[in-house]
């Protein structure tokens, strides 16, 4: 990889005439950390946010009390311009991420809260509250967020010296299962409409708490995080680099190997590894391939929710086809198995290649009429005009990604932000719509279906020649970085923190949809119970993804200084089996 | 009342709840075809599936009282009664008595009663928001079907009995007052339509906007009523529209008119299930401005009628 | 800690094994099937989905996906339990009609998957409830959802047995020849087999290599065995295996009769296979 | 209504499955198939396996060393194939795989013979392996000196090996000084 | 008559002296008025045909009753509804044990009755307008023993526009009488009025006694006073008091040249009547402020009916007028029936539970199972479904309503017809309305578990006057070809002409066209065995019926989840926002992350359009009168006596 200026100078400078800032470290090419006091936490992320035109991607809290003493939060920005209109917009060499970091001493784990002056992390807020046990003081909303409500009081599982990872503490009886504390609406005459956990209309559980009066939404509260399972803690003894691969693309069932990508990306990038471009190719066309098989099946959800269970199954039909072309291409019908550190686990072949090619052709001419058909009706139009409209104000202060961003009115994609992989050269359109509604987000989906064929065959046609896979290289400990990747649902941010051993220390997962939640709520106020499964499915929400709050936290190994028997235990050791590849 | 009506009632109302999951059945095949799939394995899927619910076992809400659990039965009993006294095959006068327009339409306000206070007894939220539906369906679609009837009533000349009305409407007469006849008998099949509940009307018992209503909490035997009752709802009142507004051809053997009977309502669910292939469902609201456009349709016939009678 | 759930007597008493066959045999061409999702990652539930979509369609079995427990014969549930979902999946149970037939679908189902000794969850569904039909996969394909299905009502026969193999000869598979005389060549050419083309079609192409260097008459012969690999090159229908036949060629194969020290440094470019 | 006119493009696209098996494609990232004769007991498929379908146990008293894959966990990555050196374990292209009431159907499970250690006599390694080993060893190209130095180490357990190995060690540094 | 007269009297007096002792009160109060009206059914059933009079010698001049087959009909209705309601408050009254004396309730409740019955039998101005007042004053009082600041407020406006109606019908008997030459009755017919005169004659008698029928737009007191009243007296002011006025209209109406018009007019506000009634009726959550809606709608029902006898009159079509009121007096004595039995049961749950709020109540059912099967029975009744009372009533004014749209003009079908659409339209709104009252209170998950858990049934002679008229409503309903001869004999002495409304089992319009609640109960029950038949043919399984909570998508039910009466109508309310201009109340308490505030209510909107003008018209004048205002409702009471005395001295001395 040529190294490029670092990006971002300018923001620092001008954020260091107003406060205390201490650069502490540049990525490779556009990823910066700095330093703040905690108490200047809120301004600066707001300065950032709102003055220099960043999005909150995503926010990391840290323990690293063996490495200072301290907790340490991570507020991670994608600077890329306010996009409020056309043309308010940094010029592409000044897009980068700026990473707020700030110390939090272990005896009081306080800090004030971002949330107040920047909407967009109050769900961070809550979970680095559950999760690391850190106080956000001032945040309104305190409540559980991640953590089942029959977990323990007290025990913040990401912090090393809590729970071992195999913990699993009692559960209550069926009866009793604690109440979730919604926000019930104060006044009398509304009734409570509950979505999930396990809706027909949903495949994953999330419930959803509507309360409506009649057939009007008044309020809505959502309860998430159902799937939540503490995989971070799985890792600890079981995980290395290539088994994280897998893990992250259980991450999520549709869009798992942005996932994966996005996770092995995170620990290429603090290294600077040069990933052949055929891998970079191949990870593209996967990538592609997940965005077109998740949209089509979300566009054929629209149908179903609204009743047109021809216009969906017409469209699953087609969505058949891409997954046999994720078959072909990955011997499974999800685009998993396909990743490790340092490149692909799997070539494409000649073969594959033309059978791809046939496939896209089909796919192509298949969706471009049935679209026609599921459009053309006027009923289909009317249920979506107009409803779960996301507000471009909120949308700014809640940093909502993906789909719904793009229906909004914002061109935000982090292939156009931040280019990663290969989509610095390839030729693509950011399909925006300003109104808001489902169709809004459906004409997205449909829109980016085409790009993601014209995409795929691009891919498929400039495949450069090289190895799929190069060796590893060794990653200095406690350095961090994030990995990026445009999952069909939005931006997916991996933030990773290296330990000693190779292994991870800490790794946050911020899935697309976890950003989409909290605007939701806006989103449903007002509209029909009817709508309901619409707005949530509109989202193409990814639960899973989300709650999973996959922190995958690799107890680090103690350093310590290398016995020279230690050493020979090593050699020994690989000597032992030196068939092993 | 002559011992063969009573016969012909029996025979009639069997061989049309025996028939109905039929109708079903072809509907599920139509839309199969119409989704590229092979669908059920045959037309008779729709009696496996009813009868294997009645062989299943029961659970139902803990909050239940008797109306819940009565309510299929009673509905059941409703729509048979409805269609017992359609006259399909008997058409003596003795049981005009009760094959009266508005005792029918009083049934049909029967049956939602009963939906009704089920839906909400269930304690199931959706099953309340499907009962409320219910109701409001009702509202959008009742005064076009009173309008458009009670202009054929006129005609008639006010009898309100259907074997008396269906005799006025098979005969010539019919001819000299054909556009009231016309306009009140599309607003009448309009209203029929959205009263069935199919797509893309099924605001009430929607499957996944509301998770079928009141069906949801039914299981086993009272399941398959409560579903039967609804497909016989459907049938009742396609089967009035059919009464009223298509008695021909006339035919003096009951059989055949029973045959010919199940035969235009497999015409009317054949055409229905092309709209509910490829419709999307609409709104609670918007079925409104749909049944408002119906109701306009019967006051044209109404208006086409005075005129008619002036003139 | 106790067992986590209980089954109540009455359930249990309405699901003994002859009940839920003489079950399976009601339902032989008409089954509801209710879904829980019990804290998968929703591959399972889209396969299960795509179960629906019309390539599949397993309507034509009887199946019809229900929205209320109350409806179904079949409970499918999907993922490892997780805490939260702990409670849903036992409502959904016990509002279903007995008897009942539990479906796990799916690693996480059977087991509890890659998740099955995490803090959040409980492993597969049979940690709660007893399971009838064990769909596995990660996430399993539709066929063989579907072949689950098939196999509870009794239209296909069960494939798998449970097998132990404990007839150890010490035979072990591998006679010790090796093309160079060094076994370590062969572990090279199979290292860079699949650097280049991952470890599926990698093994395709070091087998096609060492296949075409086994019919060589002296494998450490240059010319000889360029001449076959040209040959093989040029007999080769798929471009990306002609291309990494020659990396193989020019790099390992190169590279070893360096370090044997066959081949002097001039001429070395004369038996390197140029790409087309 | 153009949705029908699509749908009448192709009228019928199901497969008749259960009755005409499915044809996957190559590369099918199926059920992973155990070879038993293959296998030598190394582990490190265990190793790799990120879900742990894959374990190997030792079974002391029997002397065996239990390898067993349990398919109910496996979650299809292809990583003991990647990594097993003899394809003892790759992934087959089957998908029929449901197991009815007993989920032990999904297993497979291959014992074998343990090798005690020469010189603490406790098992540590398949007899397999340790003839594999010995195997490679010859076919490594070596002078039979080295071949007899470096095969005298795989009769120890690695406790036993990496004591022995300090001592070669220090006593080399000894002797040099 | 008189012995009836003298026995409720007497139980005035009886229980007035046993004030001090509240059980005896009760039941001698309560039992007196029971026995007296138990023999009034009997007495005045057998007095349908044919007139008696009573004259009875006051100090100052002599009162003189004539029963006639009209009043004689009300006074059936007056005192069937009445033995229920008595009987029903010998239990009932012990609610009002700790709080007031039962023997004044007792007295202020006997005289009630026998100011209803003399109401409908007096036949001479002066008396008419002596007990019509008295009937208005002991109501008002008996309102009064339910206390509370809301009380106060509804019985002045009760006795506001009860005034203002009473003027009217003053105003107009004078004229009448001043035309004829006569304080009495029978000498006002054919009192040969003018055109002129008789409009004027006409509305003044429309709206004075449509204020008490509460017609629209004079129906905004009922709903506020009737729920204020004890649930008994309630039941009697809905189900029977307004019926005086029914009473009236068709009795002043007999005495003048009926116009066309008039009758249409009546029909249209009949309709309105029926629709605002009900859709107003619908918004409501407090039950009995609701049941009084629907008297509303009821009242807009029986005008329907009786629209068409009048309109039939006016063109002479007697045969007509005879279909017409036949649907009319049908309903009036179904809605009495139905009417009084729904407040009772609304009582009945009210006693038990002290509140009238349904959006806490829910499952009932289970806790008070004979007070839901006899509310079921009445909202059943009321939503006229078939074979019950309501339904006949409503299919004869159905078929009237035909009958009269043949036989008029353009304007006139197209009204009538669009009568025929508001009745189909008030019998949905009905039907959802009465599912939401019926399910909401007795059905489903309890809002408020405390409530709940503390109910229980009634005691037996609550149940027992519920079941009186769960019986009169089958009866009227099943036996309904009997009734309608017996109401075609009243409708005869009205019209002068009659028909023959029933047929066998089956009764029967004018147009010919039959309809039978027997035989279609007969097909019902007969279909019954269908869905039985199929249940034991088909039958496997042995396992009984499993009870888990409802299933709320998983998650843990709770009893917010179950639907109230407010999202029930919700839907209807936002669509018919026009009508009921909710106030609708949306505020976020937090920002993005708190709570919100809402609350939306519906209102009748003629309250604002029509009174508030008025009132703040009024509201000057009023302050000047504050001298004698002092809110005091002994002081109304006394103003009321103060006019009675003027009444009096203008009938001896006019």
């Amino acid at each position: 990889m040529e190294k490029t200026e670092v990006k971002g100078k300018k923001f620092i400078s001008e954020l260091g005439n107003l406060f205390k800032v201490e650069v502490i470290r540049h990525q490779p090419d556009d990823q910066i950390t700095i330093l703040v006091d905690r108490n200047d936490l809120p301004e600066v992320v707001k300065t950032l946010y709102y003055k220099m035109g960043g999005w909150l991607s995503t926010m990391a809290a840290n323990d690293e009390r063996e490495i200072n003493g301290n907790y340490a939060v991570y507020y991670v920005l994608s600077m890329e311009g306010n996009k409020m209109e056309e043309g308010d917009e940094l010029p592409p060499e000044e897009k980068c991420w700026i990473t707020v970091k700030a110390l939090i001493p272990a005896h009081d784990p306080v800090y004030p809260s971002v949330a107040l002056k920047v909407p967009a992390a109050v769900w961070y807020e809550r979970e680095a509250r559950d999760m690391m046990g850190l106080v956000a003081e001032g945040l309104p909303d305190q409540r559980r967020l991640a953590l089942s409500d029959d977990f323990p009081a007290g025990i913040y599982p990401l912090r090393k010296d809590s729970i071992d990872y195999r913990e699993k503490f009692a559960p209550y009886d069926l009866v009793k299962e604690p109440d979730y504390d919604f926000l019930y609406p104060e006044g009398e005459g509304i009734m409570d409409v509950p979505l999930g956990p396990t809706h027909i209309t949903s495949d994953e559980p999330g419930h959803f708490r509507l309360f409506v009066d009649g057939e009007t939404i008044i309020d809505a509260d959502y309860k998430l995080f159902y799937v939540h399972r503490g995989i971070e803690k799985l890792a600890e003894n079981r995980l290395d680099y290539d088994q994280m691969a897998f893990i992250a693309e259980r991450i999520c069932g549709i869009c798992g190997f942005a996932h994966a990508v996005s996770c092995i990306e995170s620990s290429e990038n603090v290294t600077g590894l040069d990933v052949p471009l055929r891998a970079r190719a191949i990870r593209t066309i996967c990538l592609e391939t997940e965005r077109l098989h998740s949209h089509l099946l979300n566009i054929g959800l629209a149908s179903e929710f609204t009743g047109n269970v021809t216009a969906f199954l017409q469209m699953f039909k087609i969505r058949e086809q891409t997954m046999e072309m994720a078959q072909v291409l990955t011997g499974g019908r999800k685009t998993y198995g396909m990743i490790l550190t340092g490149g692909v686990r799997r070539d494409i072949t000649d073969v594959e290649r033309r059978e791809m090619l046939k496939y896209m052709a089909k796919v192509e001419a298949d969706f471009k009429e049935c679209l026609d058909g599921v459009i053309d009706s006027p009923n289909f139009l009317k249920r979506l005009t107009g409803v779960g409209v996301l507000n471009k104000k909120i949308a700014r202060d809640f940093s909502p990604v993906g789909p719904n961003v793009r229906g909004a009115g914002f061109n935000r994609d982090t292939r156009y932000d931040h280019p990663f992989d290969w989509y610095k050269n390839i030729d693509f359109k950011v399909p925006v719509y300003n109104d808001g509604d489902v169709l809004s987000r459906v004409l997205v989906r449909a829109g980016e279906v085409f790009e993601s064929i014209s995409i795929i065959r691009q891919c498929l046609e400039l495949l450069p020649a090289g190895p799929v896979m190069v060796k590893k290289a060794f990653v200095e400990p406690y350095s961090h970085s994030i990995g990026y990747v445009e999952a069909p649902r939005g931006e997916d941010i991996h933030w990773t923190m290296h330990g000693n051993a190779q292994k991870v220390h800490r790794w946050r997962v911020r899935a697309s949809t976890y950003n989409n939640w909290p605007s939701l709520r806006f989103q449903f106020r007002g509209n029909s119970v009817a709508d309901a499964p619409l707005i949530v499915g509109s989202l193409d929400p990814c639960y899973s993804c989300s709650e999973r709050v996959t922190i995958v936290d690799v107890k680090k190994q103690k350093t310590k200084i290398i016995q020279m028997e230690d050493l020979k235990k090593y050699a020994i050791t690989r000597k032992d089996s030196p068939l092993k590849n | 009342m002559k011992s063969s009506d009573i016969l012909y009632l029996i025979i009639q109302v069997i061989a049309i709840i025996l028939i109905s999951p039929l109708l079903d059945g072809v509907k599920r095949i139509m839309l199969a075809k119409f989704q590229s799939r092979r669908g059920p394995a045959d037309v008779f899927q729709t009696y496996r599936d009813i009868i294997k619910l009645f062989k299943r076992s029961e659970t139902m809400p803990d909050c239940g009282t008797w109306v819940f659990r009565t309510a299929p039965y009673l509905m059941f009993a409703i729509m048979a009664t409805v269609i017992a006294v359609l006259p399909i095959m008997h058409s003596g006068s003795a049981l005009s008595a009760a094959a009266d327009l508005f005792l029918i339409v009083y049934l049909f306000a029967l049956m939602r009663f009963i939906f009704g206070v089920a839906s909400v007894d269930s304690g199931n939220p959706f099953a309340g928001i499907g009962g409320s539906r219910e109701q409001m369906v009702a509202l959008f679609v009742e005064p076009t079907i009173i309008l458009s009837s009670v202009v054929v009533v006129f005609l008639a000349g006010g009898l309100t009995n259907l074997v008396e009305i269906k005799n006025f409407v098979s005969s010539p007469q019919i001819l000299k007052v054909l556009p009231v006849f016309i306009f009140s008998g599309v607003a009448f099949l309009f209203a029929t339509y959205v009263e069935t509940g199919k797509k893309p009307f099924d605001v009430a018992e929607a499957e996944q906007e509301i998770q079928e209503g009141l069906l949801a909490e039914y299981a086993g035997k009272r399941l398959a009523l409560a579903h039967g009752a609804l497909i016989l709802k459907q049938i009742a009142i396609v089967g009035l529209f059919i009464t009223i507004y298509i008695p021909w051809p006339v035919v003096g053997n009951p059989f055949v008119s029973l045959v010919l009977f199940l035969i235009k309502l497999l015409v009317f669910y054949y055409f229905a299930s092309f709209v509910e292939g490829v419709s999307t469902r609409l709104r609670i609201g918007d079925t409104r401005l749909a049944a408002s456009g119906a109701f306009a349709l019967a006051f044209i016939s109404l208006i086409l009628f005075v005129i008619g009678r002036v003139g | 800690m106790g067992p986590l759930y209980t089954v109540p007597e009455n359930i249990q008493k309405e699901n003994t094994v002859e009940k839920k066959l003489a079950h399976l045999e009601k339902i032989k061409r008409t089954f509801f099937v209710y879904r829980v999702d019990a804290g998968s990652c929703n591959g399972c539930d889209i396969e299960i989905f795509a179960v629906i979509s019309p390539l599949w369609d397993p309507e034509r079995l009887g199946f019809k996906l229900v929205a209320s427990p109350r409806h179904a014969d079949i409970l499918v549930c999907t993922g490892s339990v997780t805490r939260d979902m702990r409670y849903p999946l036992l409502r959904a149970y016990e509002a279903m009609p007995d008897p009942k037939i539990v479906a796990a679908v799916g690693a996480c189902g059977c087991s509890g998957g890659i998740f099955h000794d995490a803090y959040g969850n409980w492993g597969g569904i049979d940690s709660h409830i007893p399971v009838d039909l064990y769909v596995p996969g990660c996430p399993p394909h539709p066929a063989t959802i579907l072949e689950g299905f098939a196999l509870a009502l009794g239209i296909i026969d069960q494939k798998l047995k449970k097998t132990v193999h404990d007839n150890d000869n010490g035979k072990v598979p591998f006679d010790g020849t090796s093309i160079l005389n060094n076994s370590l060549f062969e572990r090279d050419i199979y290292v860079e087999s699949k650097s280049l083309m991952g470890y599926i079609h990698g093994r395709v192409l070091y087998k096609k290599y060492c296949g075409a260097m086994k019919t060589a008459k002296k494998a450490d012969d240059v010319s000889e065995v360029t001449e076959l690999m040209k040959h093989l090159v040029s007999q080769e229908e798929d471009p990306r295996y002609a291309e990494c036949l020659r990396v193989l060629h020019n790099n390992v194969y190169m590279q070893w009769l360096d370090r044997m020290m066959i081949m002097g440094d001039e001429g070395k470019n004369q038996y390197l296979i140029k790409g087309a | 209504m153009k949705i029908l006119e699509f749908a009448k493009k192709e009228k019928m696209v199901t497969r008749d499955f259960p009755v005409v098996p499915y044809e996957v494609t190559e590369g099918f990232r199926g059920k992973p198939e155990y070879s038993y004769e293959k296998c030598l007991g190394c582990g490190a498929c265990a190793v790799a396996c990120p879900s742990n379908a894959i374990t190997v146990k030792k079974d002391e008293e029997r002397g065996l060393s239990v390898w067993k894959i349990d398919y109910n966990r496996c979650i299809f990555c292809g990583r003991c194939d990647e990594v097993c050196p003899t394809e003892a374990i790759s992934l087959s292209k089957e998908y029929v795989m449901c197991v009815l009431f007993d989920k032990e159907d999904l297993t497979v499970t291959g014992e074998m013979k343990l090798r005690k250690c020469d010189s603490c006599s406790r098992y540590y390694s398949t007899e397999r392996l340790h003839n594999y080993v010995y195997n490679k060893l010859i076919s490594a190209g070596w002078d039979k000196a080295t071949i007899d130095e470096k095969a005298k180490h795989l009769k120890f357990c690695p406790d036993c090996r990496r004591e022995q190995a300090i001592n070669n060690y220090v006593n080399q540094m000894t002797k040099r000084g | 008559m008189s012995v009836i007269y003298l026995m409720f009297i007497a139980g005035a007096a009886a229980s007035l002296l046993l004030y001090k002792f509240q059980k005896a009160a009760a039941y001698i109060g309560f039992g007196i008025p029971a026995a007296a009206s138990l023999y009034g059914i009997w007495f005045f059933f057998m007095n349908l045909t044919g007139t008696s009079e009573l004259v009875v010698q006051f100090p100052v001049m002599a009162a003189k009753f004539t029963l006639d087959p009209l009043g004689a009909f009300f006074s059936l209705v007056i005192s069937l509804v009445g033995f229920a309601a008595s009987i029903y408050g010998i239990h009932y009254a012990e609610e009002y044990r700790e709080s007031v004396s039962i023997g004044a309730m007792g007295f202020f409740f006997n005289l009630f009755m026998v100011f209803m019955l003399m109401v409908v039998s007096a036949s001479h101005v002066f008396w008419f307008m002596v007990f019509w007042e008295l009937m208005t004053l002991t109501s008002f009082f008996l309102i009064h023993f339910n206390d509370s600041e809301k009380t106060a407020k509804a019985t002045i406006l009760y006795m506001v526009i009860a005034h203002v109606g009473g003027a009217a019908i003053l105003a107009g008997m004078l004229l009448m009488s001043s035309a004829a030459g006569s304080f009495y009755f029978q000498d006002f017919k054919g009192a040969g009025v003018g055109p002129v005169m008789a409009t004027v004659l006409f509305l003044l008698f429309f709206f004075g006694f449509g204020s008490k029928a509460g017609v629209f737009p004079i129906h905004v007191w009922l709903p506020e006073a009737h729920p204020a009243a004890p649930s008994h007296v309630s039941a009697l002011m809905s189900a029977v008091m307004i019926k005086t006025a029914i009473y009236g209209i068709i009795r002043t109406c007999m005495w003048l040249p009926l116009n066309e018009w008039w009758g249409i007019m009546i029909i249209v506000f009949g309709a309105l009547s029926a629709l605002l009634g009900v859709l107003y009726a619908l918004t409501q959550h407090d039950t009995k402020a609701l049941l009084a809606y629907h008297s509303v709608e009821n009242i807009g029902i029986i005008l329907l009916g009786c629209g068409v006898g009048f309109y039939g009159m006016a063109t002479g079509n007697a045969i007509l007028a005879a279909a017409g009121f036949i649907g009319g007096l049908y309903h009036v004595i179904n809605h009495a029936t139905f009417k009084g039995l729904l407040f009772l049961g609304a009582g009945s749950v009210i006693f038990r539970t002290h509140t009238k709020d349904m959006e806490i109540l829910g499952g009932l059912g289970r806790k008070m199972p004979l007070t839901a099967f006899a509310f079921l029975i009445g909202a059943m009744a009321i939503s006229a479904l078939p074979p019950l009372n309501g339904f006949v009533s409503e299919w004869f004014t159905y078929q009237s309503l035909i009958q009269a749209a043949l036989g008029s003009g353009v304007a006139g079908t197209i009204i009538f017809t669009m009568a025929i659409v508001a009745l189909a339209l008030t019998g949905v709104l009905a039907v959802m309305c009465f599912v939401k009252v019926y399910s909401v209170i007795f059905t489903g998950t309890p809002r408020d578990e405390k409530i709940w858990e503390h109910a229980k049934e009634s005691p037996a002679l609550m149940v027992a006057g519920m079941f009186v008229l769960v019986a009169a409503c089958v009866a009227l309903g099943l036996g309904a070809p009997y009734a309608a001869t017996k109401i075609i004999g009243v409708v005869t002495y009205i019209t002068g002409t009659g028909f023959n409304a029933a047929a066998g089992i089956s009764v029967k319009a004018v147009s010919g066209s039959v309809v039978s609640p027997v035989l279609i109960s007969i097909i019902f029950v007969s279909m019954l065995f269908v869905p039985i038949i199929f249940t034991l043919v088909f039958k496997d399984s042995t396992s009984t019926m499993r009870k888990t909570k409802p299933w709320a998508c998983g998650a843990k039910y709770s009893s917010r989840m179950q639907i109230t009466a407010s999202p029930f109508t919700g839907f209807l309310r936002q669509t018919m926002n026009w009508l009921y201009r909710s106030e609708v109340h949306f505020e976020e308490t937090n920002g993005y992350f708190g709570k919100v505030k809402y609350s939306s209510h519906a209102k009748d909107i003629w309250w604002d359009i029509i009174y508030v003008p008025i009132i703040k018209g009024f509201s000057g004048l009023s302050q000047m009168l504050s001298v004698i205002q002092n809110g005091r409702m002994q002081i109304y009471a006394s103003y009321v006596l103060i006019m009675l005395a003027v009444f009096i001295t203008l009938a001896i001395f006019g």
